[in-house]
């Protein structure tokens, strides 16, 4: 039962995480929050797991590890001013 | 603040229009028309060998639908491969620092680990060959983004994929064509006689994990040429 | 004399989850009040991974021992390894954006 | 040989992790992805990894990284405390500051372990890395006086000096 509450706090935790992602003043402010909030959800899925009681949604959570950090790597890799900096690749 | 006001409530309204549509469908007559689920969900262990019925659904009861989708990305691959200008157009991207290229040449060989498990456990776990090949798509995916397209071109060549790609596409339909040997249809698995096992073990279920072995090799291979092709694109 | 090691484990488990539960969610205010971008990377850094770590401590000492509490070391030690890799990527992304211009990139332009 | 070896150990330890049973389908099939892993990826895993020294020399290195890593991991509670007491401060009060930090390795894999453990310790985060002059670009959170700043620069030289002892032979 403890659980739950641990899982209702994160999402709330997700949730003041978002208002970073409305506001934030440039691009990469949004990225920082995104992957916050994407690594809470990570741990949400690993509860849910002993939630439910089947510890087979563990390999959900794996699979979702890797595609958060490739997400986090294509985004900052094309998104660097072409005037400061930029070099052709 | 009128307007906000005005925003707001089409907002409200357009939300309950949707759950009383969506209570509706929810409520349909229940006891009707779902004799055939009731059949996947009784038998479909008895009859598959699959544990993970999502999985006897896709690659057993509707494996020709299978057939379909993986055939569209192949003609994607196809034509993406055709159509994109084979001259060297580059793109402006930064280069990462050293850091990064550490950590992606100690990532790899856990990513191939966790591909090959996710490919070969797919009728066991959540899973299958769709996601696990895009796991595997990862890793050429992530060497031409931190060491360059030339170096991820030289360590696996066009030519490779389209042959590893090839391979996936026709053995998917020599397996389907062996269940025609045995009298049967195109595709079948437990009706044509092929050894169950027990449920539950790696080496069961027929033709699943070979079917499984092939989707995978095949959208791995798929989306590495694409990603590569459109990333040579101006 | 009651059974000792049960209510030991499980007071373990909830001073795990408490912890976790507070650098969450003090990641997410730190998120909101801090300043500028860089200070907001030092939450996202320390607070996210100290939350990861003790909630994934919490769920091995909850699971014992066995093969699905070696999945989640497994699951550790990649949220440890990629955790600060893309702080580093999205820090020098920014830091490069605001440098002066490069010399040769802007003769090529 | 020796690095098709221990590659070939870590993906069937990886494999056997994953799978969560051990019977004799599962190590067969194990061990025929492995070799084929380890067959492909080995010499661009450990390229600058010198690994001179019997089985022993290994083992007393793996506890030697497990000391290391364990000492970086409370580094990383400490410092996620003050973070956090900064963050439900009433009025939370920063000096941030940027400082460039020369490096002496000449290990690729040491540099890059070692800004990677940088961000684990109080108070720095790792921005950049100039492979020209070999300076490391470390942003603090909380740095007050010129005094401070050099008595944090030898603590970092002293933990990159720990950290280094990993990839030489000579441990």
């Amino acid at each position: 039962m403890v659980v739950l509450y641990v899982i209702l706090a994160i999402v709330l935790s997700a949730c003041l995480t978002f208002y970073r992602v409305m506001k934030g003043p440039s691009v990469s402010d949004r990225i920082v929050a995104m992957h916050a909030i994407g690594v809470m959800f990570l741990l949400v899925l690993v509860l849910l797991s002993y939630f439910f009681a089947r510890k087979i949604f563990i390999d959900v959570a794996l699979v979702y590890g890797v595609f958060l950090f490739v997400d986090i790597v294509i985004m900052a890799k094309y998104l660097r001013k072409p005037e400061q900096g930029g070099v052709r690749d | 603040m009128v307007k906000k006001l005005y925003k707001l409530g089409l907002v409200v309204s357009l939300g309950m229009f949707l759950f009383v549509l969506f209570s509706d469908i929810h409520n349909l007559d229940r006891t009707s028309k779902n004799y055939l689920s009731e059949h996947y969900i009784s038998e479909g262990v008895q009859e598959t060998g699959a544990i993970n019925l999502v999985t006897s659904v896709l690659y057993d009861y509707r494996a020709f639908d299978t057939l379909g989708e993986a055939t569209v990305l192949l003609t994607a691959a196809t034509i993406l491969a055709f159509l994109v200008p084979v001259t060297k157009a580059d793109m402006l991207g930064t280069t990462f620092t050293i850091i990064v290229y550490q950590a992606t040449k100690y990532l790899i060989p856990f990513i191939a680990v966790l591909g090959v498990y996710v490919i070969m456990f797919g009728h066991l776990s959540p899973g299958g060959g769709f996601v696990g090949g895009v796991v595997m798509a990862l890793i050429p995916i992530l060497l031409s983004l931190t060491y360059g397209i030339d170096f991820s071109e030289y360590k696996l060549t066009p030519n490779t994929k389209k042959v590893v790609e090839d391979i996936g596409a026709i053995g998917f339909i020599l397996l389907g064509l062996l269940a025609v040997l045995t009298g049967n249809n195109f595709l079948a698995n437990g009706q044509a006689g092929f050894p169950l096992g027990n449920a539950g073990e790696l080496i069961s279920a027929g033709l699943i994990p070979y079917l499984n072995v092939m989707i995978g090799i095949k959208v791995g291979a798929g989306l590495a040429i694409i990603f590569n092709s459109l990333m040579k694109e101006q | 004399m009651i059974d000792f090691l049960p209510i030991l484990r499980q007071i373990v488990v909830y001073v795990f989850f408490l912890t976790g539960s507070y650098f969450l969610l003090s990641t997410a205010v730190g998120m909101i009040r801090f300043p500028d971008l860089y200070t907001r990377l030092h939450a996202s850094a320390k607070c996210l991974m100290a939350g990861g770590i003790s909630i994934l401590m919490g769920c091995i000492v909850l699971e014992g021992i066995g093969f699905v509490s070696l999945k989640l070391i497994i699951l550790l030690l990649f949220l440890l390894i990629t955790n600060p890799i893309a702080n580093h990527v999205i820090a020098c992304l920014d830091h490069s954006n605001t440098m002066t211009p490069n010399p040769i990139s802007k003769n090529r332009s | 040989m020796k690095k098709k070896l221990l590659t070939f150990m870590l993906t069937l330890g990886l494999w056997v992790v994953f799978a969560g049973r051990m019977n004799i389908q599962v190590m067969m099939f194990g061990t025929i992805i492995c070799s084929i892993l380890s067959h492909l990826l080995a010499n661009s895993v450990f390229r600058f990894v010198h690994l001179n020294g019997g089985p022993k020399q290994i083992v007393i290195k793996i506890t030697y990284m497990f000391f290391v890593f364990s000492a970086f991991l409370y580094d990383v509670f400490l410092s996620a405390v003050k973070v956090s007491r900064q963050a439900f401060a009433w009025n939370p009060s920063f000096s941030p500051r940027i400082v460039k930090l020369k490096t002496s390795d000449e290990n690729s894999s040491d540099i890059g372990i070692f800004a990677h453990f940088l961000t684990c310790t109080q108070g720095a985060l790792a921005l950049d890395f100039d492979p020209l002059h070999k300076n490391y670009v470390i942003h603090w959170i909380d740095v007050d006086s010129d005094a401070e700043a050099e008595t944090r620069k030898a603590l970092i030289r002293k933990q990159e000096h720990l950290v280094a002892k990993i990839f030489h032979s000579e441990g």
